[in-house]
This record gives C-alpha cells, sequence and structure tokens, in this order.
C-alpha cells in the first residue's frame, strides 16, 4: 500500500489509516524536532547580557502564586508595561516548554536546572553591572557571587532559598528527635507525610543513612528503598501540599520546605505554638531558585529591569512576607529574621549554602535509576 | 426481459457513487483532522516506546524493546490491577447512584425534570480541580464533615483523606454524570407503558424494573458505563488529592515517568501498553454490546 | 410524552436527595471558603470579599479567564463541526468497519491526557508549529471530536434512517437531506455536545499546559500550578464565579426557548435530546 | 408469474433483483400496477415485499432489473427525482418543523410559490382532517394524526405512485380499521396509485384492487382479493390468507384421498395424473354440518372442539384418524346457544365440490 493511501477517501481502511499515519507521523516529527533528538554536546558559550531597559511586556513563567501580586502589579504601573503570566507545576514541565521554543523573558528555576539550561545554552549571561541594585545580592563576601550551580553568577541572580526539614504538631506528638527518624514516629503512625518530591524523599532517606542526597549507586539505592517502604506503615500520604495537610489536621508530622512551614506559623493558624519545624542533625537538603532570562527571550531589557525591581530591598521584604521564604537581597534578611524569630531552624545561613546537601544534575542513567526507586516505593 | 437488466447494473452505479460520495466527504475532513493531529502524534508515541533517553535527558528514538521488557513488572502489573478495580468499583458506584437518580428525575421529575438536570450539570461546570480540591478540605481530619460529626457526637473523627474509599470517591464525583445523563437520556425517551405491561406481566415494580426497564434502557447503560470507567482508568487528579501512600494509579504512573522520571520512552511504551490492554476491552465490550443494543 | 407511573418509589427518591446534598457539598464549600477572611481552607473566621476583590484587581487572572473562554469557544465551534461530520459519516460505514473506525474515535478517551499532552508538544514542535493559544485550540478539538462524535452518533440512531430518506423523497438531494433535516433534528445533540465539550474544554489543563505559548495561559492551568502546593481563596472565588456563570448560563437555556415561544425543550440538549 | 394485462402501467417492474450478499430478498419480480389502482403486496416480514418497495422508490440499487414508473425507466434515478412519494411505517415526520412545514416540504423543494404552498396544504390538512393541527410540532400529536400527516406530506406531491411501508402497523386495532376505511376513501378521491405494503391479510383483502403475495422474494399469486381467497394458487397463498383446511393427499381419478378412508372429488381440476401427491384445500366457512344441499360432498365426523366468537363459532371437526376440520359457522339470529354443536357431537360435514380447491 502506498503511504499516502491512508488519506485517500472515501475508503479509510485501519491498515490505511496506519500506514498513512506511520508515514505522516515519521516525516513529520524526525527532522528538527526540539526534542527527539541524538546525544550531542551541548556546551554552549552563553549569549551575551542584555541592556536593563524597557523593551517590551514581560512574559513571565512562574510557579503559581510565587510573587507577591502587589510587586507584579507595582511593576506594570511603574514601568507602563504589562506583565503576561504562565505557571507551571514542575520543573520538568517549565523545561518542556522552554525546549519547545516558547519565548519567555523570564523564568525562575531551582538551582540544578540552572545548571542544566546555562550547559544547554538556553539562557543568557546576565550582567550585575547592568542591575542597580547588584549589590544587593552580590555584595563582597555574598555566597552568591559565585554559587555552585552558576560560575560566577554569570547567567542568574539568586531568588529565594530555603531547607527541607520536618514540622510537626506539638499538642499530638512529644517524642522528637532531632532526627530523620522523626517521620518514622509512632506516636503519629498513620499521620506522617513524605514530601510528593523524588528529589527531597530520596535525599531524606540518604541523609538518614548517611549517603549523598544525589546518589545513584544502585546499592545505596536499594536501602534507600527498603527504608522508604519502610515508612509506608507510618505514613498517610506522600503530598507536596505541606501547609494544607497540616492546617487539615492530616499531618502530624510532615516532611516539609521551610517556607511552607512559617507561612503556615505565621498567616494562617490560631496557635502558632501548636506547630513546630526542626532541621534534623543529619543534615538538612539546601535548596534555592533563581532568575534566569532565556536565550530567546523577545524582551531580555524589561526582563533586566523587572530582576532589578525585584531586588529592590522594599520589594523584596515584601515577596518575603507574602511567601515566607527568605530572600538573599541584603537589606531584606532583616525582615525575614523577623518573620523567623520563633522558628529559628527555619532560618538559611551560609553555611548551609556552603555544605554538600544540594541536588545536583545528574546524568540521565543516575536519574533514572533514581527515579525508578521513587517509582517502585510510591507504586508498592 | 433479460436485455434491459444489464443495462439497468451499469447504470446505477453512478447513482450509488453519488451517495456514498457525500458520506466520503464528511469522513474525509474529520479523518484527515484525526490523522494529522491525533493518529501521527500517537505514532511518535509509539516510536517512543522503542526510544531510549539521552544523556542529557532527550528522548530519542531508537530500535528496543527494553521499555516493554520493563513492563513485566510485578509493580506495574499490581498497579494496573488496582487501577482497573478502582475504575470498576468507580462505574459500579456510580451505576448505583446514577440509576436511582435518573430515574427519579424522568419519571417522577415532572415538570421540574430540566431543572433538575439542569443542576446536575451546574456542578460540572465548576472547575474539576477546584471540586476535588474542595473535597480535600472538607474531607481532612479537622474538616468540615470531621468537625460536624463531632459536634454532633457521632464519632471523634474519621479517617476519610488518603485512604482507596477518598480516591474512588473523587472519582465517583468527577464522573457520575457521564452516567446519568445517558441513563436519563433513555429513561426519556422509555415508553412508561411498557413499565405498566411489565406490572402485569411480571408482578410487583422490583421484578419489573430488572426485566423491563433496565433492558429498555441498555443503550444509555452501556454508554454510561464506557464514559466512566475510561476517564476514571486514565485519571491521576483524585489519587494525587485524595489518595494516600497505597493509592498510586496508572495515571499517576505515567504522570511520573513523563516529568520526575524523565524517561519518555518508558511512559510512552507505558501508556502502548495500557491502551492496548484497553482496545481489546473496549472492543470485546463495544461487539459484545452493539449487537445486543441493536436488538432494541 | 411519558405518562406518569403512579407509585413514587422511596428507596430512589432517598438515593436522589443524598446525591444532591452530596453533589453540592463540595461546591458550598467551595463558595462559602471564597466568602472567608483569612486565607485558610479549613477553618472559617469571618465574611470577607478580599479575594474577590484581589481577582477582580488581578489582571491576569482575568487574561487567564478570557483565554480560557476564547479556547472553549474556539474548540468547541471546531469539535462540533468534525465530530458531527464524522459521525454522519460513519453513521453510513455500519458493520465491522464501523464499528473498527468507531473504536478508533474513541481511543483519544483512552489516552491519558499527559501522553496526549505531550504528544501534541513533540507534533507541534516538530511540525514548526509555534505554540500559542491555537495549538490549544488545534488540540482540545482533537481530543473533544470523540465527544461529540459520540453524543450525535446516539442521537443519529435515534433518528430513523427514514427520516433521512422521507427526506430524499421529498425531494431533497442526499446533501440538502442533511442539511434541511438531519442537521436541524439534531440541534438538540449539538447543543448538548456543544455544552459539553465546552466545560470539558474550558476546564482541561493538562493538554492546555503542554499546548500554550507564551499568551496568557488558560485558567485551569494556573489551577492546577497552584493546587500541587497549595490554593489560594482567590481560586475559590473563580470556582464560585464560574459556577455562578455556569448556573445563568444554564437557567437562561432553560428560559430561553419557553420565552421564544418554541416547542423544543431546551435541557435535553445536555443529554442528547429526546424523541 | 403472471399478471393482468394492462392498458395504463403506472408501475412497471421487469425482472427485478436484489441479493445482500449470497441472499436473494428479491428475485426476477414482474409487475404490471395499473395506474389509479389500489394494489396490495401482501406477505410475512422478510418476503421481500419492503425490499421492493424501497427499490422503487429509490432508496436501495436493485441487482438486477428495471423499474418503470409510468412508462418512464427510473431504475437509475435518484430518489428525489422520482415522480413517487412514501409514507413510512415510522411515519418519519421532521420534528423539527410543524404540521404545515412538514406537509409543504415537497412543495417548497419543487420550487413551488408560497401562496400556492399554503393553499394546498390548507387544503390537504383539510382532506386528512388536520385543518386545526396546522401549526403543532409533531411530537404533540397522537399517532393516528402522525400517520395522517405523513400522508399528507407524500399525497400533496401529486405523485404517479404513492408507496406505503405497512404505515397502520404502528396503530391500535380500533384505529387501523378506522384509518383503513379513510385511507381508501382518500385514494379514491384523488385517484393516484396505492403501492400498500402490509403484512396484514385483512387489511389488503379489505382495501385493494388488487393483491399479490409474496413469499421469498416471489411472487406467489396476484389478484383480485376474491381470487386470491377463493382460489390460492399455491399452498402458501391458500395458507397465508384466512384459515384453511390443508390436507395434502394423491390424485387418483377426480378425486383426492387425503387418508385411506377418506377422499375428496374434486371436479373442476385438471392437469394432474393419478398417483401425483397434490393438496387439497377448502376454507372453513364453506363447511356446512346442517342443511347440506344436494350434490355437496359429505364426510362424518365428530366435534372435538369448539370455540365461540361472537359473530361465529368455529369448531374442530375430527373426520378420521389425524384428520380434522376446521369448520366455521355464523351465529345467525334463529341460532340460540343450545342450537350449538359440543364437543363430543356427532355431525356431518359438508361442502359443495366447487369449493373444494386442489393445489399442485
Amino acid at each position: 500500500m502506498i503511504p499516502s493511501a491512508g488519506l485517500e477517501l472515501p475508503r479509510p481502511s485501519r491498515r490505511g489509516l496506519l500506514t498513512g499515519g506511520l508515514a505522516l507521523g515519521a516525516s513529520l516529527t524526525l527532522p528538527g524536532c526540539a526534542y527527539i533528538r541524538d546525544d550531542a554536546s551541548t556546551d554552549a558559550p552563553l549569549p551575551e547580557s542584555a541592556k536593563a531597559e524597557i523593551d517590551g511586556d514581560l512574559v513571565y513563567f512562574n510557579w503559581a502564586d510565587y510573587l507577591a501580586p502587589t510587586v507584579v502589579k507595582g511593576f506594570q504601573e511603574e514601568y507602563g508595561v504589562k506583565v503576561i503570566e504562565s505557571n507551571y507545576d514542575s520543573m520538568e514541565g517549565m523545561y518542556a516548554k522552554l525546549a519547545a521554543g516558547n519565548e519567555y523573558d523570564i523564568v525562575f528555576p531551582i538551582a540544578k536546572w540552572v545548571v542544566k539550561l546555562k550547559r544547554e545554552g538556553k539562557i543568557r549571561a546576565i550582567d550585575p553591572a547592568q542591575l542597580g541594585n547588584a549589590e544587593q545580592v552580590f555584595y563582597s563576601g555574598s555566597y552568591f557571587n559565585d554559587p555552585w550551580y552558576d560560575e560566577g553568577s554569570a547567567a542568574s541572580v539568586p531568588f529565594t532559598v530555603y531547607k527541607t526539614g520536618i514540622g510537626w504538631r506539638t499538642d499530638k506528638v512529644s517524642s522528637m528527635t532531632g532526627s530523620w527518624r522523626d517521620l518514622w514516629n509512632d506516636e503519629a503512625r498513620g499521620h506522617v507525610f513524605t514530601l510528593d518530591d523524588q528529589d527531597e524523599a530520596l535525599g531524606m532517606a540518604a541523609l538518614l543513612l548517611g549517603y549523598d542526597v544525589n546518589t545513584a549507586d544502585s546499592s545505596e539505592l536499594s536501602d534507600i528503598k527498603d527504608l522508604l517502604i519502610s515508612q509506608k506503615e507510618y505514613l498517610r500520604a506522600y503530598s507536596s501540599d505541606d501547609v494544607n495537610n497540616m492546617v487539615g489536621g492530616d499531618a502530624w508530622v510532615h516532611h516539609m520546605w521551610s517556607g511552607d512551614y512559617l507561612y503556615l506559623r505565621n498567616w494562617l493558624v490560631d496557635d502558632p505554638t501548636m506547630y513546630d519545624f526542626e532541621a534534623p542533625s543529619e543534615g538538612c537538603p539546601i535548596n534555592s531558585d533563581a532568575y534566569v532570562i532565556p536565550t530567546n527571550a523577545r524582551h531580555p531589557g524589561t526582563a533586566m529591569v523587572f530582576i532589578d525591581y525585584l531586588l529592590r530591598p522594599e520589594n523584596a521584604i515584601k515577596n518575603t512576607k507574602y511567601l515566607s521564604y527568605p530572600f538573599p537581597v541584603k537589606d531584606a534578611l532583616p525582615a525575614f529574621a523577623e518573620l523567623a524569630k520563633d522558628a529559628p531552624a527555619c532560618n538559611v545561613e551560609i553555611s548551609d549554602l556552603e555544605n554538600e546537601n544540594v541536588f545536583r544534575l545528574l546524568g540521565t542513567d543516575e536519574v533514572q535509576r533514581r527515579a525508578a526507586v521513587w517509582t517502585e516505593v510510591k507504586a508498592s | 426481459m433479460a436485455a434491459p437488466t444489464a443495462e439497468a447494473t451499469r447504470r446505477t452505479a453512478p447513482r450509488s457513487a453519488q451517495r456514498t460520495r457525500l458520506w466520503a466527504l464528511l469522513l474525509a475532513l474529520p479523518t484527515a483532522w484525526m490523522m494529522t493531529f491525533f493518529v501521527s502524534s500517537m505514532v511518535i508515541v509509539v516510536l517512543l516506546s522503542f526510544g531510549r533517553t539521552t544523556n542529557d535527558g532527550f528522548p530519542a528514538f531508537a530500535l528496543r524493546t527494553d521499555n516493554y521488557e520493563a513492563l513485566w513488572n510485578d509493580v506495574y502489573l499490581e498497579l494496573f490491577l488496582r487501577s482497573l478495580g478502582y475504575a470498576l468499583a468507580t462505574v459500579a458506584i456510580s451505576l448505583l447512584i446514577a440509576y436511582p437518580v435518573a430515574y427519579v428525575i424522568a419519571l417522577h421529575g415532572g415538570r421540574y425534570k430540566n431543572a433538575l438536570i439542569a443542576a446536575i450539570v451546574v456542578p460540572f461546570f465548576a472547575s474539576y480541580l477546584i471540586r476535588m480540591y474542595a473535597w480535600k478540605a472538607l474531607l481532612s481530619d479537622d474538616g468540615l464533615v470531621n468537625s460536624a460529626l463531632r459536634n454532633l457526637g457521632l464519632s471523634d473523627g474519621i479517617t476519610f483523606l488518603n485512604t482507596s474509599y477518598a480516591v474512588v470517591g473523587g472519582l465517583v464525583y468527577g464522573f457520575v454524570v457521564f452516567m446519568i445523563l445517558p441513563i436519563y437520556a433513555s429513561l426519556e425517551r422509555l415508553d412508561t407503558s411498557l413499565i405498566e405491561a411489565g406490572k402485569d406481566l411480571y408482578h410487583g415494580p422490583v421484578r419489573t424494573f430488572f426485566f423491563v426497564t433496565v433492558p429498555a434502557t441498555r443503550a444509555g447503560l452501556y454508554g454510561g458505563i464506557l464514559l466512566v470507567f475510561l476517564p476514571a482508568l486514565g485519571d491521576f487528579v483524585s489519587a494525587q488529592l485524595l489518595g494516600g501512600a497505597g493509592t498510586f494509579m496508572v495515571g499517576n504512573l505515567v504522570q511520573q515517568q513523563f516529568m520526575e522520571g524523565q524517561n519518555w520512552p518508558l511512559g510512552s511504551a507505558l501508556t502502548v501498553g495500557m491502551m492496548t490492554a484497553l482496545t481489546v476491552l473496549m472492543v470485546a465490550y463495544l461487539r459484545a454490546t452493539s449487537t445486543q443494543a441493536r436488538e432494541l | 410524552m411519558a405518562r406518569r407511573v403512579e407509585r413514587k418509589p422511596v428507596v430512589a427518591v432517598g438515593v436522589t436527595i443524598v446525591f444532591f446534598a452530596w453533589l453540592y457539598l463540595p461546591i458550598l464549600a467551595v463558595a462559602l471558603f471564597s466568602l472567608n477572611d483569612k486565607k485558610s481552607l479549613s477553618s472559617f473566621s469571618g465574611f470577607s470579599l478580599r479575594w474577590y476583590d484581589d481577582l477582580v484587581h488581578n489582571e491576569a487572572l482575568l487574561d487567564s479567564l478570557v483565554a480560557s473562554l476564547q479556547v472553549a469557544a474556539a474548540a468547541t465551534l471546531g469539535s462540533l463541526v468534525l465530530g458531527t461530520m464524522l459521525a454522519l459519516g460513519l453513521e453510513r460505514i455500519r458493520g465491522r468497519r464501523g464499528n473498527l473506525i468507531g473504536a478508533v474515535t474513541l481511543l483519544p478517551l483512552v489516552t491519558p491526557e499527559i501522553v496526549t499532552g505531550v504528544a501534541a508538544l513533540l507534533l507541534f514542535t516538530g511540525i514548526g508549529l509555534k505554540l500559542s493559544l491555537t495549538t490549544v485550540v488545534l488540540a482540545e478539538i482533537t481530543f473533544s471530536i470523540a465527544y461529540v462524535t459520540v453524543i450525535v452518533r446516539g442521537r443519529l440512531a435515534g433518528i430513523a434512517l427514514e427520516v433521512e430518506e422521507a427526506a430524499r423523497d421529498l425531494g431533497c438531494t442526499p446533501f440538502q437531506a442533511v442539511r434541511l433535516v438531519i442537521l436541524p433534528m439534531l440541534l438538540p445533540a449539538l447543543l448538548g455536545a456543544g455544552l459539553l465539550v465546552f466545560a470539558l474544554v474550558f476546564d482541561d489543563f493538562v493538554l492546555a499546559f503542554f499546548t500554550t505559548g507564551v499568551d496568557p495561559q488558560p485558567l485551569p492551568v494556573r489551577v492546577y500550578s497552584s493546587i500541587r502546593f497549595g490554593v489560594s481563596p482567590a481560586i475559590n472565588a473563580i470556582g464560585t464565579l464560574m459556577l455562578l456563570a455556569s448556573a445563568l448560563l444554564i437557567v437562561a437555556a432553560l428560559v430561553l426557548p419557553r420565552l421564544l415561544g418554541r416547542g423544543t425543550s431546551s435541557l435535553d440538549l445536555i443529554t442528547g435530546g429526546r424523541r | 408469474m403472471s399478471s393482468a394485462p394492462t392498458t395504463n402501467p403506472s408501475v412497471t417492474l421487469r425482472g427485478l433483483t436484489k441479493r445482500f450478499g449470497g441472499t436473494t430478498v428479491v428475485d426476477h419480480l414482474d409487475l404490471d400496477i395499473e395506474s389509479g389502482e389500489f394494489f396490495s403486496l401482501l406477505g410475512p416480514s422478510g418476503c421481500g415485499k419492503t425490499t421492493t418497495l424501497r427499490m422503487i422508490a429509490g432508496f436501495s440499487d436493485p441487482t438486477e432489473g428495471t423499474i418503470l414508473v409510468g412508462g418512464e425507466d427510473v431504475t437509475s434515478t435518484p430518489p428525489h427525482k422520482r415522480d413517487v412519494n412514501t409514507v413510512f411505517q415510522s411515519y418519519a415526520l421532521f420534528e423539527h418543523l410543524d404540521v404545515r412545514r412538514n406537509v409543504g416540504f415537497g412543495l417548497r423543494r419543487k420550487g413551488v410559490d408560497r401562496s400556492s404552498i399554503d393553499k394546498r396544504v390548507a387544503e390537504m390538512l383539510e382532506l386528512v382532517e388536520l385543518g386545526d393541527r396546522a401549526k403543532d410540532k409533531p411530537s404533540r400529536l397522537s399517532g393516528g394524526q402522525r400517520q395522517r400527516v405523513a400522508l399528507a406530506r407524500a399525497l400533496i406531491n401529486q405523485p404517479k405512485v404513492l408507496l406505503l411501508d405497512e404505515p397502520l402497523a404502528a396503530l391500535d386495532l380500533k384505529l387501523r380499521r378506522a384509518m383503513q376505511a379513510e385511507l381508501k376513501s382518500i385514494q379514491r378521491e384523488v385517484g393516484i396509485t396505492f403501492l400498500f405494503v402490509t403484512h396484514d391479510q385483512d387489511e389488503a383483502l379489505s382495501m385493494s384492487d388488487r393483491v399479490a403475495i409474496m413469499c421469498d422474494g416471489v411472487v406467489e399469486q396476484c389478484g383480485t382479493p376474491e381470487d386470491v381467497y377463493e382460489r390460492p394458487t399455491s399452498v402458501f397463498a391458500a395458507g397465508f390468507i384466512g384459515t384453511s383446511n390443508l390436507m395434502n393427499g394423491l390424485w387418483s381419478d377426480g378425486c383426492v384421498s387425503v387418508s385411506p378412508t377418506v377422499s375428496i372429488p374434486a371436479p373442476g381440476h385438471q392437469g394432474s395424473a393419478d398417483g401425483d401427491p397434490v393438496s387439497v384445500t377448502v376454507r372453513p366457512e364453506k363447511i356446512w354440518l346442517t342443511e347440506h344441499t344436494p350434490g355437496m360432498f359429505r364426510l362424518p365426523g365428530t366435534i372435538v372442539e369448539t370455540s365461540y366468537h361472537g359473530a361465529t363459532t368455529q369448531y374442530v371437526v375430527s373426520v378420521g384418524p389425524d384428520l380434522t376440520l376446521t369448520v366455521l359457522e355464523q351465529n345467525l339470529p334463529r341460532m340460540r346457544a343450545e342450537d350449538r354443536w359440543s364437543p363430543g357431537d356427532r355431525v356431518e360435514a359438508g361442502w359443495l365440490p366447487e369449493h373444494t380447491v386442489v393445489l399442485r
């Protein structure tokens, strides 16, 4: 049968449909597809930085509800541009859209995704000299002058930092030990939640076992799997909605992000003393988000202005209060300290940043090995 | 009279052709559309299911079967069976709810019929996600339902959330409307004199119901079953929002492979496997029911 | 018109009442918490319209709403046209071949949404289409055709083949028979299918996420993005407004035909219509 | 297959054949229907009568053969160009149009101007007594009314032939009787050829000018109602219409021996040789149990069963081993209950030899 016969009507036989479809599919997708391709070296030189001057509306791509609306609104009013907002629910989703060629002006990746985007030449340089408020993050001695994920901070500006620990209900659980073992707490049996996040869940188990949070070693992963499966009898669910699981009373002990805990404690509950947070002694994963400007951004100038605008201490303070995550903006730090004064475990210190517990970009084999373990844990 | 016969046969040909041409014309555009946008994208999925992932995490075409070999895994099988169980439970519960509701509205709704059907459809227009999330808030340990139970002294709290029951309940909530509408439609069309005749024949409403009413609404039932079963089996929202540590479903697994797992080829193979299983089930189901439905 | 059956089935009436309570419980919760003056979704502390105020002033959300409406309207129109054509064509190709094509048209219903989404993304980028609201519409139409076809075929089966023949008999060409008789008789089913598709597309987030470009994103994408990490009551406010809008729409659908004095009733649209 | 010679044929079928796959549904049918005739195709379901009708209407293509309507070959004319109209079994009304528009549909397709359409629709609705329902939707009409709309919608086009496909099947008995009479009188009034398909023998006999009895795709017998009833030419025709006492036997010397003891004389029959197997039939109402007249053939027997039917009483009379006759007697004014026979009574069944019909 001629391949095109599938398109020949009036009588579309099933075989015709399939043959035609196959031919069409293969011919349409093989060349020039952004995704499906062979291994290629991708160390591209960094496209140069844009100037910080308004060059159009801002096409903005972020987690939902991850900046104070008043700040975004203030930007629109001050500069007379529109912010066109899109959201993602995962880094993989963000990456897929970026790789599809969508032209976003600013994106907010987690640290290890900065590494990936930078390596693949998908983001452009950001020249701090263009930013009037650069001093706020790139002051002398700042960790972010040369963070692990972006050598010399050439292509990113730090956005937030946070750590992962354990939040718990003081009225329900009294026997917390300050270890990740608390996620196996007998008092909280059936009320324990682990974050629905591959890196966080495997990382937590790895720390408890004394392994690297990024381990992809088969035998270590096997130990991690056994450990996590042993947790299931204590577990209520895997969920990243930590705040509402706590508020709803379902969670007594919750694997939790520091910012979410502060948010819960400061804004949602009547009696903050009912809740507490610990940074387990085996160490906690530290993570940070950054601002980056994609190479194909149509309005990199506006994006630069926007980043500079967000670095203004008053805006960083608004965002800190809205999100309860610390922004590494020098003059905004006191505001965070105020928020976190009753929960010092939520503080992220420079020393935390310099430790090894960061989620690094791994090779495909490693990611898939880890994913297989995580899938098996969740599915069993 | 043999002479005109052959000629007539020849002359009839263009007429039939003219008629089929219209239907063919009607089929042409949607078929071409489905080929371009659905079949070809599914072809990509099939091709990808034999593919691999590059070092930088990109899917690449290849000719490997290891993704399919990976499917032969007790964990996946268990997961599929679990999802199948949830979907079947969803269908069964939806039937138990939908039939009486559709029956009452169709045969006893009187002039409120349309209003009642509208009342069923309206919530369906508020976002599925928002409604599912509302259940989460309602059913949590300190949520409204448990608070009410406690205040009434009926119980000191029931664990609803993060259980299989919650997942199935969410699925039923999300899809029961697909069961009610077709059943309602076929009950509406039902000639009630049939029921009365049945009452004489079968003595008593219960037997009449099972021997007359239910068979007469088979078409609606079959449609409803399909429209609930398929989306329930592929759903991942209910398990994600209302599920617990042991309620992972196929939909979640596929989601996982395409997202965190960064293993699109495996996700594709899972999809192809699942769709094959479902297609076999569906064709068998259609074949079994279409002969019966035609008898109506 | 159906004759009334005398005795009410008590159990069924009971089930119906419980069903309605159950159906509306979460809706009421959504409405209630949209009026909460705190950001909590489980404890209610006092009435406030602050989330509605937020909503009205949140341009991004409003843009999303408009985008969603546009996408839903376009996809509804497109899938109605294509789905009806498919249904009409399939109706005349009966037997095994019809069954097979019928089964193939059902495939989009079986495919996990994320796969449809990813595949659509691969396809669009593969053929060099730039992602935009247009690609969302293309993908949504593809996904919705099956629903239209199922509903319209159901209705077509109810219209005896004889009706089409009667039209031919009275002087219609095949095409006129479709245009003057079949389509008008399908109208209730078309309205029903249209309403259903509109609701589905308006509510879809997975497919929409993968196929949107940099235009304002459809609303459910935002809802889903925020739901994974907890929902803001502003979302509840949107949900409540969507609900009210759809209720109004449906009430209009119920009342208008009566006001216009047309005998055909209205809401059998959704159910595919009665005879 | 013979049909009456025609002078002015309205429909002529020649060698009309329809096969679906390997099954022959209509088998080389030849038929001539005269103009202005009320013609019925009568037969059990599956006999090919509806298929024949559909081929005449143009909904189904003949496998072989020709169809002439008004002398014109329409075998390959599409339905919308044929000068025939159909009344469907399901009525097939257009639910989205009111009665007026349903009836006027065909004229509008023909491009008749609005005012004459209105006039003719009004006339036609008067004819079918639906003048007051012109603006109703079909869904608000009763079965009988819907039927009349379907009739009016077809008749208004003044076709050369009106095809009616079991139009009365969906009505209840009483309404059906009334409609039969009405249909017949309308036909007389408009003078259009009616080709009527039915499986109901009473209907066919009472309305038709001529009836063709069909079985397995062929016409078994074609003639006036009286012809086909009184003088069936085949076992099938005899059995399908009315009740008949059908007995199998052997021809010998002007008689049919149906059992060792019973031999029935059949003087009118010719063409059979001695020893030929034949069937013999006699209508139940031709058999007398009393008041025999001279020349009647008589058979002694015993009443085994009686059933009272109001106007008539039916008896089953045993006239020999494994041989029974059904007899239908009018309940005449002078007959009282005690005058009727009871099971066990000895009787004599007698009938005139010319009422014996021999079928080969």
